[in-house]
């Protein structure tokens, strides 16, 4: 074992680079360059920090590691328990990574309150790790909520003309789902007598029970995934948030869903996400193929990238819930795919945005004339999400696919259909944003990526090819855990059906 | 036993029927009136409870002090009473419905009335023997033992209603001449009278 | 045995030393008149952290005193120190506020001092008389108080409301008291739970304890007996409200704990029904009036009518785990209302105070250390983790569905959702709008400390929450022996 | 036929209910509310003097004492606050106390 | 060695791609040129190997995706099906990539043209090296990108850009067949490697398998599913309305991959996995079906195209045709036979019409042109060698593919084996009118381009006539030299276990041994064709028009493609944009929103108003709610309870 607390490091380093920043003075200007560059390398640092728990990992193992355990809340049985297994490690270093790219792809966007926004993304960010390492369920969900703060802010500050609407819809949409969770939690205490979530999984719920703690899970994991039909308040968010917003947003926050999904509905109520799982299939195929037509009819280029997401986070949901190995490791790569893949998309969108103010595609066109680069950074990351095989999106895809045929082929044959579709929306889409003939003479003058942009998106690039040619070096770290988890979930599933065949022989009997 | 039961019904006739008139009289100064007769008839029921002691307290305080307050305040306030009262039946159905499906439990609880069996084992303060103590006696002597501490309670109930009675209303209006009799005892001779030495001829 | 002092005088010493200060303070001020607002204000600070340190100090001695009208345990020590701890931030507050505003007399501050005293008492009342006498010494200190701006209209509308209204509520717990007496043949708390024990069917004691909520519930704006919280929040003067916000309710709380659960803790299945529908209604009411106000008192009245609603959640699943949670709630619900009152009592323009949610507007432009306090609280208030309102919220839920009131809870959290949405919106106006005209420099060091204080006490109120959860706990392990 | 403890419970309900009907029936003088209230408590005299009478206990009358001051205390409060909000108003009319509302 | 044929053309793209702008044009052409050129000796050697009897052998890259049993390995595979396939690619591609140095000469982004063009490459042969089916699928997807790339490739004229993105879709469509397909491999065999799942097929053959809600005997479903993806991309009748369109992109482009090699991978596709084929004789007739309907559907549109491009892009529609029903009767090495040479002669031809194009100037529309040919003579020489291949005159290239690929369909003697070979020689008639009609057209009669173009009429450089020279002499030679070693008695040597012929079917034996009348009939009936052809354009020039206004609805059939744009777009592209519009405004804004958030929010408001209106500021209003609530308690105890 570490004897860093290394978990808690990199969980609350950006919340230090927050109270640093909170302390600086001085003139407006020198405020926002000292904020910049503070957020900046906390945000590098917990980078490095977040590869450190990368590199102690061990993915032989299922159990969680690198645990840190202290008393909080001795009277409730609550406790600072902190740990992360195969499953939650990666989204750990995806958040690690969006972070300081977000701080990058805003050192120029934001001009205003700059000290403030960069305090909101450093508390967004301790949050967002904090979540993904919570092994305990109060903790979790204290992390969970509280990411609602700074995106609240972040896009209600920093967003577009109709960030009002756009902020109370995100913040109460969620909020009413999660609170439902809160009960669930509590009702899970008190059957329990404890909030551990190791020891929670272990725990054999009954059947009825389990019914409603996962509807009530489900009803803040689903507005977060989003699921249709709870995704509205997705293209208003992110159509509002600023560039960076938009980035965390889909990259990470909408993973919490998922994970949340992981992490607590099939562990610890087997039976009723067996029970359950044609409602999400049914879901999650209408989400894909109903917001794919969506997409394609979109104008506003942000709204069209979040509609795509909720597709794409259809095939998520579908892959968690087919049980099986394939399903599930697919899910999860696909979410850590999408973090960046969508996360990119947002970011290119930016390049743009900040250039021409506006997000409509029938202002650009012909883009690749006078931005090479930039073309060929779009047409990267729009492979990765049309699932070009070789480039991250596919491997997600496919192992979904794979998992969802073993369960039924309806299923798998109609999320097909999306990736049929996904392509219709994103060629269409880049067709109108990039091809063409440069005829806007507004355009005329525009820019190609600058040094800043380029720093940004390298590592991207980097990341979406390396998860599409060795995508082994992050599905063998998963597999043990998820393997665990099937394992562990047919085995419920096996104990609760011998149960009942005993009870009904006992009825025979009578 | 004819005779107590007389009284009760005089007594609790004229009680409700001036409760009523308390609230339906048109002029408040008849409001008053009616409550004071309240008051008097509520006293004559006391005696017939035997609570003597409240029965005059009732009177003396009440009707004395209180009654006699709002007669002053309801005086001292000019107001138009003619112009007033309108209105009072507007909403009459509904409130006299809940008012009186209210009363009509109320009424149904009392008749279903059962005192728990343990209240004799409960009770506080006995009430003695008429033999061994008068009404007043007998409660004099626990109000100042047993109940102390509600005593000295009340007393700074009391004390505050006396400030809040001079922090509302008692107000120094600029422009008004008081008369300050210390001033007053302590002017000087220096200070009042001052001697000019008139010149002759010239005049003041 | 033959102690120079009586056991009486121990265990009320509290009570005693705040009544006896303050009636030294009405004579100094009698002799020094108005002119030593600040100084009596100040004097009226450190009594009640004397007291406050007497409550603490008599720990040792749980007991009764006057003839078991007076009960000194756990539970009236932790709520008492929440009375004077809001007591004694709203006269901070308040200082600085009525010299501006033009109201600085030497009876403010003792004023507050009885109505702590009736506080304390009503805390520690174990009798229906004791209870009536400390309710209504607190209550008359407090209908005073209302309308003390008296060349206000608002504020003598305010008093008026208040008072008609809370006379009409005393006079049904009277009735109520009465009822209860005739059945148990006791005023006395412990006989009544006896009696009740021996014999719980009683319908007279049921009816005579619907009455007594009922005047119970008014004092802590319960729905439907709330009606005169709005007002009354609006039309008095702001320091008073800031005070009417905090410590009455939590001895009108407590209050209202004790009677639940000591004389008719045998009948919880009974009472308990009454008190989840108010509740429900609260929180239902708080979260959906508060809505459309424009005027931040108000709005801070149905907020608080709304809180009320949660804590009696705790109540309402009538178990220890309940009352502790309730009395997590109410401690963090003070330091976040004063805080936020603090907040309110700093809106001034031009040297003027005012009211309006849009004088909020682009606060976080122009006073950034006021909005990032107040939204704090505001979030805090919504119930958003991981701030202090959060744990509130959670511990009382905790109890709700440890006692299966599912539906209760549920109910709960989406009220706290619909509640979220104003709490939002003062957020919204702060840093999302325009900035309006800019507020004037803080009024008075003071408000500073204490909004700083109560604002870290929520904010950082995860990081240690043990010592307050004990004292809680052990508090309403005091309730029910055991 | 014996008066019973019933009778004057009957009668302090009775009265209880006109103090009440006094306060929300009342549309246009506030005294008028205050003299319900007086009503009211001594409805509750009624009763608790009853049923002092009734157990043989004094704590009741005792207790209807404490009322009787309090009462007393809170007329003068009243009256108080009325005659402040007078000041302010002009009037006493139920109907004009709603200044505040919403 | 076998490793760098594969990846030296990614290295090439990478390099022309990313650094394009740095090391300038011409450094770009010789380096994807020259590592393309090194590719192609070195697949040259390879196949070489195979020749001389070298086991097949698969090389491991690394690992790719391993999910519990679905694994799945970057891996090259050289057997002889893989070899021909090489060969076929980098060479073709390397004549390419020299003619564009000629043919793109004028153009703006050379870079990027080659470094597509390597990458394409790239894909391909990760696709014909696959040794399992994701792998497979990766090279597949990525041609796709390739083409969409190229067809795109000016990116400024909206047509290209539209045709570009047809391609992909269609694609797309055919691909959305093939992943199921995979899945459903790997449902079955637990494995998505041809070895393993090759092995299995023998064992589950007959078994049945539900497939949304139906039982279906599983080697016919899995089959079918796959054989969607290669219709898709091999360009077959349903999913082949994205060929003709794709002769936006440059010609190089439509010589490569629109002819030789990308769509020419679903029959590679159906080759390889000749084993599962086998095994299920509906997927058999249905390949036949399709191919031989397909062989006949192009060759009758193509009679009435105008655009060069598009009437040599429907003839390699129409000899898809025929490679796939070649496989459908079990003869797949003649497909793979037919496969080869076509690439040759059809790159050759393809080739051959960007040169005209090249020499007037960028005009392709035949109505335009006419009596050139003494002007670009190679040109013309080239384009008859390439067009008597095609027609399968004897001694050609394509004489001994094509005839044997109609015998053998005769000779499978089942019923979809008659209807092939019916439709097959029609086909060739068919063929052998088009093609000449595209020559008498283009090169003979009056000009019809105008003053300007005809001046500028020029042949064009070596730089594109050498290329071409090479590919004719495929066109003419790789049949006679490759019969014996593809379909003759060397043949099953040759491909050794790369292609499976169940014992029963022995149509392309057979075929070797049909009646004299068969071997003549198809060369008849191209000669009659070409009669026709020069009946109708040289001898009687105005009858073509003629009959188009004698027999219009046949014409305007014919000319605008069986209608099948047109079905489309009012069957798939109107109603997805309808739908999306729908839903969106209708589904997200009216319903969901409106009875969701938005609702939920009003409501809320509204209540929220009612509530405040009950605060209504009167103390009557509010002792009255005070008294209701104490009645309503008191009810509740003494009548509820």
């Amino acid at each position: 074992m570490n004897s860093w607390p290394l978990l808690s490091l990199t969980t609350f380093v950006p919340l230090i680079g927050a109270a640093f920043i909170l302390m600086i003075r001085g003139e407006a200007e020198v405020v926002a360059r000292n904020a910049r560059n503070v957020a900046l390398w906390t945000s590098l640092i917990t980078l490095l920090l977040a590869l450190a728990v990368w590199a102690n990992f061990d993915p032989k193992s299922a159990a969680f590691q690198l645990e840190e355990r202290a008393a909080w809340i001795p009277a409730f049985n609550i406790s600072y328990h902190m740990g992360v297994d195969g499953i939650s490690v990666f989204f750990v270093v995806l958040s690690a990574f969006l972070t300081p790219l977000c701080v990058l792809a805003s050192w120029e966007a934001i001009k205003e309150r700059v000290r403030e926004y960069m305090i909101a993304f450093l508390v967004l960010e301790t949050l967002m790790i904090g979540m993904f390492c919570a092994l305990d369920i109060v903790l979790f969900y204290l992390f969970f909520e509280g990411v609602l703060i700074p995106m609240f802010l972040i896009i209600g500050i920093w967003g577009g003309p109709r960030r009002v609407y756009s902020a109370f819809k995100f913040f109460l949409y969620t909020l009413l789902g999660s609170v439902l969770m809160l009960v669930a939690i509590l009702a899970i205490y008190f059957t329990a007598d404890t909030t551990d979530i190791p020891a929670l999984m272990k725990l054999a719920l009954p059947r009825e029970m389990q019914m409603w703690l996962w509807l009530a899970f489900f009803a803040s994991f689903a507005v977060k995934v989003p699921m249709w039909p709870l995704h509205t308040w997705l293209p208003d968010a992110h159509v509002e948030a600023p560039t960076a917003g938009s980035v965390i947003l889909a990259g990470v926050l909408l993973k919490m869903g998922g994970y949340g999904f992981l992490r607590f509905s099939l562990p610890m109520m087997p039976l009723a996400s067996e029970f359950f799982a044609p409602l999400v299939f049914g879901l999650s195929i209408v989400a894909v193929i109903y917001t794919s037509l969506v997409a394609l009819a979109q104008e506003d280029m942000k709204k069209l990238i979040a509609y795509s997401s909720v597709a794409h986070m259809g095939f998520v949901t579908i892959g968690i819930f087919t049980f099986n190995v394939q399903g599930i490791e697919g899910a999860i790569f696909q979410m850590l795919s999408h973090g960046i893949v969508s996360a990119a998309l947002f970011l290119c969108v930016g390049v743009v945005y900040d250039r021409m103010h506006s997000r409509l595609i029938a202002t650009y066109g012909g883009l690749v004339n006078r931005m090479p680069l930039y073309a060929f950074v779009f047409m990267v990351f729009m492979l990765g999400s049309v699932g070009m095989p070789g480039t991250s999106g596919f491997v997600g895809e496919m192992l979904v696919l794979v998992g969802a045929y073993q369960v039924s082929t309806w299923v798998a044959a109609l999320a097909a259909t999306g990736v049929v579709l996904g392509a219709a929306y994103m060629l269409w889409l880049y067709r109108r944003v990039v091809f063409g003939e440069l005829d806007k003479p507004e355009l005329k003058t525009i820019l190609d990526l600058d040094r800043r942009e380029i720093v940004i998106f390298v590592p991207l690039i980097v990341a979406v090819i390396w998860m599409g040619v060795y995508p082994s070096s992050f599905l063998d770290a998963i597999h043990v855990s998820v393997q665990n988890l099937v394992d562990n979930y047919q085995a419920a599933i096996k104990a609760a059906g011998a149960a009942k065949g005993h009870a009904a022989l006992i009825g025979g009997v009578r | 036993m004819i005779l107590q039961a007389l009284a009760f019904y005089l007594f609790a006739a004229v009680t409700i029927a001036s409760g009523v008139m308390v609230i339906a009289a048109r002029n408040p100064v008849h409001s008053v009136l009616f409550l004071i007769l309240a008051f008097f008839n509520a006293a004559g029921l006391f005696v017939l409870m035997g609570a003597e002691f409240l029965a005059f307290i009732l009177v003396i305080v009440y009707v004395g002090a209180v009654a006699v307050l709002f007669l002053f305040v309801v005086m001292m306030l000019d107001i138009n009473f003619v112009e007033l009262r309108q209105g009072f039946l507007q909403y009459l159905p509904v409130g006299a419905l809940v008012g009186v499906i209210l009363l009509v439990e109320m009424v149904f609880v009392i008749g279903a009335w059962v005192v728990s069996p343990e209240a004799t084992g409960l009770l506080a303060a006995k009430a003695p023997a008429l033999a061994q103590a008068t009404n007043a006696e007998a409660l004099g002597r626990i109000l100042y033992t047993k109940y102390v501490y509600l005593f000295q309670a009340s007393g700074l109930v009391l004390l505050v209603a006396m400030i809040a009675a001079i922090v509302l209303t008692l107000r120094a209006r600029p422009g008004v001449r008081r008369q300050n009799i210390a001033d007053q005892v302590a002017r000087s001779r220096d200070a009042s009278v001052e001697v000019k030495d008139v010149p002759v001829g010239k005049g003041v | 045995m033959t102690s120079w002092v009586p056991a009486e005088f121990t265990a009320a010493l509290p009570e005693i030393f705040v009544a006896l200060a303050a009636m030294a303070l009405l004579l100094i001020g009698a002799f020094r008149g108005d002119s030593q607002t600040r100084t009596s204000g100040w004097f009226a600070v450190a009594v009640l952290i004397v007291a406050g340190g007497l409550v603490a100090g008599t720990a040792a001695s749980p007991g009764s005193a006057f003839g078991g009208m007076f009960v000194a345990d756990a539970f009236a020590r932790f709520t008492k120190i929440l009375v004077l701890t809001g007591t004694a931030l709203a006269v901070i507050l308040s200082i600085s506020y009525i010299e501006r505003e033009d109201m600085a007399r030497f009876e403010y501050p003792v004023l507050f001092l009885f109505a702590t005293v009736g506080m304390m008492m009503m805390i520690s009342a174990n009798d229906l008389i004791a209870l009536y006498v400390g309710l209504e010494l607190q209550s008359l200190a407090l209908y005073v108080a209302a309308a003390f701006r008296r060349d206000s209209l608002r504020s003598s509308e305010a008093g008026l409301k208040y008072f008609v209204l809370g006379a009409l509520a005393s006079g049904m717990l009277l009735y109520g008291a009465s009822l209860v007496y005739g059945f148990a043949g006791t005023t006395s708390f412990a006989g009544i739970a006896k009696s009740l024990g021996a014999n719980p069917g009683n319908i007279g004691a049921l009816v005579g304890l619907v009455f007594i909520m009922a005047g119970l519930a008014f004092k802590i704006s319960a729905v439907p007996f709330h009606m005169w919280t709005p007002d009354v929040y609006e039309g008095a003067p702001t320091s008073v409200t800031a005070f009417f916000a905090v410590a009455p309710k939590v001895a009108a709380l407590s209050l209202f704990v004790r009677v639940l659960v000591g004389p008719f803790g045998s009948i919880v299945a009974q009472w308990q029904q009454i008190i989840v529908a108010i509740a429900i209604l609260s929180m239902v009411l708080g979260a959906f009036a508060a809505i459309k106000q424009t005027n931040i008192k108000r709005l801070m009245a149905y907020s608080s009518i709304g809180n009320v609603g949660y804590m009696l959640v705790g109540l309402a699943a009538g178990t220890e785990a309940g009352v502790r949670g309730m009395l997590i709630y109410l401690a963090i619900y003070l330091a976040m209302t004063v805080g936020t009152f603090a907040c309110i009592l700093a809106m001034r323009v031009h040297g003027r105070a005012v009211e309006g949610l849009d004088d909020l507007k682009g606060l976080g432009r122009n006073r950034p250390a006021l909005a990032l306090v107040l939204a704090v609280f505001m979030f805090s208030m919504a119930g958003i983790p991981p701030l202090a309102g959060f744990f509130g919220k959670y511990f009382v839920f905790l109890a709700a569905v440890q006692a299966g009131m599912f539906a209760l809870a549920v109910i709960g959290v989406l009220a706290s959702v619909v509640a979220a949405f104003y709490y939002l919106r003062i957020v919204k106006i702060m840093y999302f709008d325009e900035p309006a005209d800019a507020f004037d420099r803080l009024p008075g060091r003071e408000v500073g400390v204490v909004m700083t204080v109560t604002g870290l006490f929520i904010a950082l109120f995860l990081i240690i929450p043990g010592p307050m959860l004990h004292a809680a706990a052990v508090a309403a392990k005091s309730l029910f022996p055991g | 036929m014996t008066i019973t403890l019933a009778h004057y419970l009957t009668v302090a309900a009775i009265l209880f209910t006109l103090g009440i009907f006094g306060i929300f029936l009342n549309r246009k003088n506030v005294i008028i509310i205050l003299m319900s209230i007086e009503l009211m408590l001594l409805a509750v005299n009624i009763n608790l003097v009853a049923f002092s009478s009734h157990l043989g206990d004094l704590t009741g009358q005792v207790f209807s004492m404490f009322v009787l001051t309090v009462a007393a205390a809170e007329a003068a409060i009243g009256l108080a606050i009325l005659v402040v909000y007078f000041r302010n108003r002009g009037s006493i009319a139920v109907e004009d106390i709603n200044r505040l509302k919403g | 060695m076998y490793s760098a044929i594969v990846f030296l053309p990614l290295l090439g793209a990478a390099i022309a791609g990313l650094f394009g702008r740095l090391i300038g044009d011409r450094a770009s052409q010789w380096v994807t040129t020259g590592l393309l050129l090194i590719s192609a000796v070195l697949a040259c050697v390879g196949f070489a190997r195979v020749v001389l009897g070298g086991a097949p052998f698969d090389v491991e890259v690394m690992r790719w995706i391993v999910s519990g049993t679905f694994e799945v390995s970057w891996a090259l595979r050289f057997d002889a099906l893989s070899a021909v396939m090489c060969v076929v690619v980098t060479v073709v591609s390397g004549m390419v990539h020299a003619y564009s140095w000629g043919y793109m000469s004028h153009d703006k982004s050379i870079a990027r043209f080659f470094s597509y063009l390597s990458l394409f490459t790239f894909f391909m042969l990760m696709l014909v090296t696959s040794n399992n089916f994701v792998q497979m699928f990766f090279g597949w997807e990525g041609v796709g990108l390739a083409s969409y790339l190229l067809i795109g490739f000016w990116y400024d004229r909206p047509s290209a850009n539209a045709a570009a993105i047809k391609a992909f879709l269609v694609n797309r469509v055919g691909d959305f067949g093939f992943a199921l397909g995979i899945l459903g491999t790997f449902m079955v065999f637990n494995a998505v490697a041809f070895d393993t799942v090759f092995a299995g097929v023998p064992g589950v053959a007959g078994k049945t398998v539900h497939f949304l809600g139906l039982s279906v005997e599983v080697m016919t479903l899995l089959c079918l599913l796959l054989f969607v993806g290669a219709m898709g991309k091999s360009a077959q009748l349903g999913l082949h309305t994205w060929l003709p369109d794709a002769m936006e992109g440059p010609t190089p482009v439509s010589a490569l991959i629109h002819a030789a090699t990308m769509v020419t991978a679903g029959v590679f596709m159906v080759c390889r996995l000749s084993p599962m084929f086998e095994y299920s004789q509906t997927a058999l007739t249905v390949v036949t079906v399709v191919g031989a309907l397909t062989a006949f559907f192009a060759a009758t549109v193509g009679l009435v195209q105008n655009d060069i491009k598009r009437v040599i892009a429907y003839s390699t529609c129409s000899q898809l045709g025929y490679m796939f029903f070649a496989a459908g009767v079990s003869a797949y090495s003649a497909a793979m036979f037919h496969l080869t040479t076509h690439a040759f002669f059809k790159a050759l031809l393809f080739l051959g019409a960007g040169s005209v194009i090249h020499a007037m100037s960028g005009e392709q529309d035949m109505r335009k042109m006419g009596g050139i040919w003494r002007k670009i003579p190679v040109t013309y020489t080239f384009m008859w060698i390439g067009s008597l291949a095609l027609a399968g005159v004897p001694f050609f290239a394509g004489y001994f593919s094509k005839d044997l690929i109609i015998e053998a369909a005769f000779a499978s003697k089942t019923g979809v084996g008659q209807f092939a070979f019916w439709m097959g020689t029609i086909a060739a008639a068919l063929t052998a009118f088009y093609s000449w009609r595209l020559l008498f057209m283009t090169f003979h009669g009056e000009s019809r381009a105008d003053h300007d173009v005809l001046h500028h009429v020029h042949e064009s450089p070596v730089s594109m006539t050498a290329p071409m020279a090479l590919l004719a002499v495929g066109a003419v030679f790789s049949g006679v030299a490759l019969a014996g070693l593809f379909t003759g008695e060397a043949s099953s040597a040759f491909w050794g276990k790369a292609i499976y012929v169940a014992a029963n079917h022995t149509a392309l034996k057979d075929a070797h041994h049909v009646a004299l009348w068969l071997k003549v009939l198809p060369i008849a009936v191209a000669f009659a064709g070409i009669l026709a052809a020069w009946y109708m354009y040289i001898r009687k020039p105005n009858l073509p028009a003629a009959m188009a206004a004698e027999f219009s609805d046949v014409h305007s059939f014919l000319y605008n493609k069986w209608y099948f744009d047109e079905l489309y777009d009012v069957l798939f592209v109107r109603p997805a944009k309808w739908l999306g519009r729908v839903l969106w405004q209708g589904g997200d804004g009216r319903i969901i929103d409106g009875f969701g958030p938005n609702g939920l929010a009003a409501l809320t408001l509204d209540v929220a108003r009612r509530a405040a209106r009950l605060q209504s500021g009167y103390l009557y209003h509010y002792a009255f709610a005070m008294l209701i609530g104490v009645a309503l308690f008191v009810s509740y105890y003494l009548f509820v309870r």
